[in-house]
């Protein structure tokens, strides 16, 4: 009997993680998590387009709200392209910026911590985006940066894109344990 | 421990009752609890008899046929005027794809398997299907697949990429998450299915006929079934390699379809349609069999032009496979392969033509007993001949640019579809339901169901092809009012519901009939092929005694026409084991008796089996490793079923006979 | 006498034998059924590899062609399997189970050897199968026939086995000559495999 | 595909002419045999014994039908076939003498148009309205950006896939002056439906006129409102994605937006072009178009105003 309801609850909990993994949302009416947060300011020195005045807001959850849905780190992925992150980033290798997927975190792993360095930028050379994207993006975004490392459910994370094959996949990676950066920071070359 | 039975024990096995007898007889007793399927849950799920498994078949693919047509019904009322909210594009694409997934994979071929391994048995008068487990093991395999398919639906991972899938949008990088591993894996689910089933009946029938039925008097649903089974063995491997290479892309990173890295986008289409193409014709080759067995019942005369009849099936499978690129006009192909293309796609319709002259030809000299049946029939030549007439506009590669991909294929490959399969289907529906339970369908709702259905359908898709070609797309969830489309959309929209409601029609009488329909003896209709010398529904080993065949149409002419043969020419074989499952193999060409074969008994091998390999294909879609852990059950259970019992092997000891 | 005999007006079958070699055995028919199923499969993933091939500019795409050695060692392995797996077929339609066992296990021997083999020649293909669509296509010839090379041992594994222990029955001497005539077709198909994924490489 | 406005939709008419018409007569043939059967034909009463003198005897009559059927019909498919082979080639050799060159992109769900003509600095590009001069041919050269697409414009001519990974070419050429609808033939994803192209067909002089137009530069804001609204335009999330020739913003994700002013639709044939569909569709593109990847920006009503009071002067 109690198997049997284990077995239920179980059952109705891989429905509700499949039926989100693969939710397509495109009411963009919700609010953000980062709404009603209060102004940060920015901290890159350069922004993607022409710079806006003011600070960013921040966002005031710790987990972003795409984490398990698979549409949206994909993307992500394609955002990840379109603004050119992959000009320092390298495929998440890493060149003028860090790498993305490996286990070394500088400003910190968590949903909120890659929001906030993507939202207010960081110094050496990360722009400021808060404002020049929307914060759903951003979300998307931050998925996509997290499931670099291996840090999304293997269900989610995007496979092989329609692009030169830039290594393993996303799926095909082990999930780093992520951990702060190696003090003193190390030259930004390669990964690991 | 001793595993080679003792002489002793070989002994006590010995068979003690041989065939011959007819009913009533201690022997014939004996044969229908041989052939029986043991009773309790347990024997359900162990059930090995082709009826039982066919009858089930049957049933489970007209659910899914439900499924896919209530999915085309959610499909029509949201295109049944311009810009409707019904359903937004998301839901709309998995909606279209799972009907057309559903309609050609989970029904159109596997009915037409089902019902053949019904009737192809009892067509060339033997007590079994060939390789009875392997049968149970495609049809739960078959199960299994259209379930996940449709639980995968049910939470929101339905295929949204289209029945055909193309690359590079069914790709890992436009199509993420795991909708279209689904679909990619429900095709190694259906394609395993399909191709046992396949070889299944070629084995029966060019091996189980009963005596005397040589080539040349196989009936000819049988040789339709042959030439599909034949084609489904080439046509198959197509699709396997290329959803393969596409779940492979999308689970582990190869590149077959990624241009950057040396793939190509229009692979998918060649193996695709080198597939796609013969799949529309062995949904249309049964069709033509149910015709040909129809016909000449209702116009109570053997077929007009046997012989031409057989080379037409053939030589459509032939061309069948030389025309998949007249869906790939649009690709940007050299010009002389274009007009070969087209020569070989306007040629097939010389065949099929062929057919349909033949017919009449026996309509025109028969005398016409007008039953359901053949409503159905007359129908099909309505209905079919009008898509193969569109079909022939469409290999004209200038207007098939023009049209493709528009509304008019719409059109068309429904004439063709519904026209060449469906409709004959219901028409053998009609005609076999008596064979099937014994009891006779109501004329009168059968009428009415005809024509809502006729009505219905032409009132749905003929205005399709004025809206093709007034320039409307297939697969857009929605249009704008300024198109002008509205009204013809709305039409057909009608027409959908009006179809629906004679199905239904047809739903309600095939449950009333199977209760309380008239009793239906053994031969309702007067036909001419073995299968009316069986009882309705037919005894557990379909007859008591195997019959020796002389003629085209046994029923009709037992022995050859002329005056009686001296000594007596043999009508029914004997000393086949009545207490063992053992039936005559007989010789490829002239169905000389060959050898004695014993079929093994019921076995939940089969259904365990089945459940292994669900396990092994649905766990590959999460981790590529499934395959390999997942091989490790499937590899044990068929060793388990494949490993012969003492006791069994001291049966067949006792019967041996070495060759 | 093994002929059907007619009696009256039936015919008397009682005394046909109960199993046949080849064509006579329906199992024969289906194991006909698969080798047509997989030798489309195999044509379809040579003439993939050629149209691959035709719209690439350099082939392999990137890096050097497969090493020969272990493949060819494996291609002679295999070809010299043919030899015990025709003398096993021969035992077992004479009905010598001993020598057919005898030969069985031979050839299981062989079928392990090409097995170890195998690994080594994934190892030198000098690709991998998410390195471009010259590795995938590659990798999916020898994958598939590797599967086939998998699933015949296995199957022939079970059946020397059941040659040795099993209850035993004239019918598994037709199994062990399907078995035969399956892995024909499994060696048969490996050489144009092998021209394809080792020469067709090379040539230009 | 009935009011052909091109020579190759031309042909295609008469061919679908002759086609249907032939398999009309065919179709009418057999329904007549069909429903003379019916009438002439006995009823059989049942239980009625099959007729089998026929058996093992030839059937000369109906064979002879049957044959000049089947003979009559395959004459007939191979003229098909001869007129059907006879019109592809005569569409695909189109003179193409003093023809315009433009490169075609599909992409989800819009396309983008490079006009390739002259000296590379004569190049411009503009997006899902493409004008071509009457009476020139115009060669497109199709490519994909992601999945395959296919451009379809019934009135001028037969469809042609754009694939990724490869180039393939359509020619076609407008006799008369006017809009001619087209759109993507291809499903292509979520929003195939509204993946709308429209081909103007001018007057040679209107035509000149119009892409010695599109090859300027966008012009200088006159008003502050406008002013604003080009800031807010680089500033905001629009620069990303669009590019505004003559600015910074050169993103190519989304269509080029320097002329926008100038085109009849948005949004690749969702809403016609007007400022209340412009401002309600920057508020929120997915409320009209579930799916693109166009965000909603947020944006204060004043600020919206003003972006939309610039894209406006974008002419």
């Amino acid at each position: 009997m109690r198997a049997a309801a284990l077995l239920s609850v179980l059952a109705v909990a891989t429905a509700l993680a499949a039926c989100e993994r693969e939710a397509r949302r495109f009411e963009t009416t919700v609010p953000s998590p980062g709404a009603s947060a209060p102004e940060s300011p920015r901290v890159g020195a350069l922004q993607p387009a022409t710079p806006q005045q003011g600070g960013v807001k921040l966002s005031t959850v710790s987990q972003g709200p795409y984490e398990g849905n698979a549409f949206a780190v994909n993307q992500g992925k394609r955002l990840f392209r379109w603004y050119n992150c992959n000009g320092c980033h390298a495929m998440g290798g890493g060149s003028i910026g860090p790498a993305l997927m490996d286990d070394q975190w500088k400003y910190g792993s968590s949903s909120s911590a890659i929001f906030a360095s993507i939202m207010q930028g960081r110094p050496e050379g990360m722009p400021s985006f808060g404002g020049h994207i929307t914060d759903d993006q951003a979300w998307q975004i931050v998925a996509y940066v997290r499931s670099m490392s291996g840090q999304l459910r293997k269900d989610v994370e995007p496979s092989r894109g329609d692009t030169l094959s830039g290594g393993e996949p996303e799926v095909a990676r082990k999930p780093e344990k992520p951990r702060p950066a190696d003090p003193p920071p190390q030259p930004p070359v390669g990964s690991r | 421990m001793k595993r080679q039975p003792s002489e002793q024990e070989i002994r006590d096995a010995a068979p003690r009752l041989r065939d011959g007898p007819g009913p009533g007889s201690p022997e014939a007793r004996a044969l229908d609890e041989t052939w029986s399927d043991a009773p309790g849950l347990i024997g359900w799920f162990s059930a090995i008899n082709h009826k039982t498994i066919a009858l089930r078949f049957v049933v489970a693919t007209m659910l899914f046929f439900g499924a896919g047509g209530i999915l085309a019904a959610l499909m029509r009322l949201q295109l049944a005027r311009p810009g409707n909210k019904l359903m937004g594009p998301d839901m709309y694409n998995q909606v279209f794809t799972m009907h057309g997934t559903t309609m050609m994979f989970l029904f159109a071929v596997p009915v037409m398997q089902a019902v053949a391994v019904y009737l192809v048995p009892l067509m060339v008068g033997t007590r079994s299907i060939a390789f009875p487990r392997l049968n149970a093991y495609a049809f739960w395999v078959f199960v299994f697949g259209g379930l996940m398919l449709y639980a995968a639906f049910f939470v929101n991972a339905g295929a949204d990429a289209g029945w055909f899938s193309y690359v590079p949008l069914a790709g890992p990088d436009f199509s993420p998450g795991k909708r279209v591993d689904f679909w990619a894996q429900m095709i190694t689910y259906t394609e395993l299915s399909a191709i046992v089933e396949a070889i299944v009946v070629i084995t029966t029938a060019l091996k189980l006929r009963a005596p005397g039925m040589t080539l040349n008097r196989m009936p000819l649903f049988v040789w339709a079934m042959l030439v599909t089974a034949f084609m489904i063995l080439f046509a198959m491997p197509a699709v396997m390699l290329a959803s393969t290479a596409l779940i492979m892309d999308r689970l582990v990173g190869t590149h077959f379809y990624n241009p950057a890295e040396g793939g190509d986008a229009l692979l998918w289409q060649h193996l695709f349609w080198f597939f796609g193409h013969p799949e529309v014709y062995l949904i249309f080759i049964p069709g033509l069999g149910f015709i040909s067995a129809i016909i000449p019942t209702f116009a109570r005369r053997p077929m007009f032009g046997y012989t031409a009849m057989v080379l037409s099936l053939i030589a459509t499978a032939f061309l069948a496979f030389g025309l998949w690129v007249h869906h790939m006009f649009a690709t940007n192909l050299p010009e002389l392969g274009k007009s070969f293309f087209t020569a070989a796609s306007m040629m097939i319709a010389i065949p099929t033509a062929t057919q349909i002259f033949c017919w009449l030809a026996t309509l025109w000299t028969g005398r016409l007993n007008f039953k359901t049946p053949l409503l159905f029939v007359l129908a099909f030549f309505f209905i079919l001949v009008l898509g193969g007439l569109t079909g022939i506009i469409l290999a004209a590669v200038p207007i098939n640019l023009q049209v493709h991909d528009s509304y008019f294929v719409v059109a068309h490959l429904h004439y063709v579809l519904i026209g060449g399969a469906v409709f004959p289907l219901f028409g053998a529906f009609y005609y076999w339901f008596p064979k099937f339970t014994g009891r006779m369908m109501s004329e009168r709702l059968g009428r009415w169901n005809f024509w809502l259905m006729f009505v219905g359908f032409n009132v749905a898709f003929f205005p399709m092809h004025l809206l093709g070609m007034q320039g409307m797309p297939r697969r857009v969830y929605t249009y704008q009012a300024e198109s002008g489309w509205g009204q013809m959309n709305f039409v057909s929209t009608a027409g959908a519901l009006v179809l629906a409601a004679g199905v239904l029609l047809f739903v309600i009488n095939a449950l009333r009939s199977w209760h309380a329909g008239a009793a239906a003896g053994n031969d309702p209709w007067g036909g001419g092929t073995l299968e009316w010398a069986a009882s309705s529904p037919p005894a557990p080993c379909n007859f008591h005694a195997l019959p020796v065949v002389h003629s085209r149409d046994p029923v009709w002419q037992p022995l050859p026409s002329g005056p009686p043969a001296q000594p007596p020419l043999p009508t029914h074989v004997m000393g086949l084991t009545a207490d063992e499952r053992q039936l005559l193999v007989t010789t490829v060409v002239d169905a000389r008796p060959d050898v004695l074969h014993t079929f093994p008994r019921p076995s939940i091998w089969p259904f365990a089996c089945a459940v292994a390999t669900t396990v092994l294909f649905t766990a590959s879609i999460f981790t590529a490793w499934a395959v390999v852990w997942g091989m490790v059950p499937v590899a044990i259970i068929l060793t388990l079923w494949f490993w012969p019992h003492r006791h069994e092997t001291a049966r067949h000891l006792a019967m041996e006979r070495k060759p | 006498m093994t002929a059907a005999r007619v009696r009256g007006t039936a015919l008397d079958v009682s005394s046909l034998p109960t199993y046949g070699f080849s064509h006579r055995s329906i199992v024969w028919w289906a194991t006909l059924g698969m080798i047509a199923v997989e030798a489309t499969v195999f044509a379809l993933a040579i003439a993939t590899y050629f149209y691959l091939r035709s719209h690439a500019t350099t082939w392999p795409l990137a890096g050097k062609p497969p090493d020969l050695l272990w493949g060819t060692i494996n291609t002679l392995v295999m070809l010299g399997s043919l030899l015990p797996n025709h003398l096993a077929k021969k035992a077992a339609e004479k009905d010598n189970v001993s020598r057919a066992r005898l030969w069985m296990a031979v050839c299981l021997a062989m079928g392990l050897l090409f097995l170890v083999i195998r690994i080594f020649e994934f190892r030198s293909l000098n690709t991998g199968w998410d390195t471009d669509a010259y590795g995938s296509i590659v990798w999916t010839l020898l994958g598939l026939h590797t599967v086939h090379l998998v699933t015949d041992f296995y199957d022939s594994a079970v059946l020397t086995l059941l040659l040795f222990i099993g209850p035993l029955e004239g019918r598994h001497m037709q199994d062990v000559s399907e078995n035969a005539f399956y892995w024909y077709f499994v060696v048969a198909s490996w050489l144009p495999i092998y021209l394809v994924i080792y020469w067709a490489a090379r040539l230009h | 595909m009935f009011e052909p406005a091109g020579p190759q939709a031309h042909l295609i008419l008469q061919l679908w002419h002759l086609i249907a018409w032939t398999c009309a007569g065919v179709f009418a043939a057999i329904l007549l045999v069909l429903v003379a059967i019916l009438l002439r034909t006995p009823r059989a009463p049942m239980p009625a014994a099959p007729d089998l003198s026929t058996t093992d005897k030839a059937e000369p009559g109906p064979r002879r039908s049957v044959a000049t059927a089947v003979v009559a019909s395959a004459l007939l498919l191979l003229a098909l076939v001869v007129a059907s082979v006879f019109t592809d080639r005569a569409v695909a050799r189109m003179s193409l003498v003093d023809a315009v060159n433009i490169e075609l992109t599909g992409h989800q769900w819009w396309w983008s148009a490079r006009y390739i003509n002259g000296p590379v600095s004569d190049t411009f590009t503009t997006a899902n309205e493409v004008h071509i001069p009457v009476g020139r041919p115009v060669i497109f050269t199709l490519k994909a950006d992601d999945v395959i697409h296919s451009i379809w414009v019934p009135r001028l001519a037969g469809k042609k896939d754009l694939i990724p990974g490869r180039t393939a070419s359509l020619q076609l050429r407008a006799d008369e002056p006017g809009v001619y609808q087209g759109r993507c033939a291809e499903f292509c994803g979520l929003e195939h439906a509204f993946m709308g192209l429209q081909i103007v067909a001018d007057p040679a002089d209107r035509y000149e006129a119009w892409a010695a137009a599109q090859r300027r530069p966008a012009s200088e804001p006159a008003d502050a409102q406008a002013l604003r609204g080009r800031e807010l335009f680089l500033s905001q999330s629009c620069a990303m994605c669009h590019a505004v020739q003559g600015t910074t913003a050169g993103a190519q994700h989304g269509p080029d937006l320097t002329h926008v002013a100038g085109r009849r639709e948005l949004a690749a044939g969702t809403l016609p072009n007007t400022r209340e569909n412009l401002q309600a569709w920057i508020a929120d593109p997915q409320k009209h178009k579930p799916g693109t990847n166009m965000p909603s920006t947020p944006l204060s009503q004043a600020d919206l105003s003003a972006l939309v009071t610039y894209l406006e002067t974008l002419k």
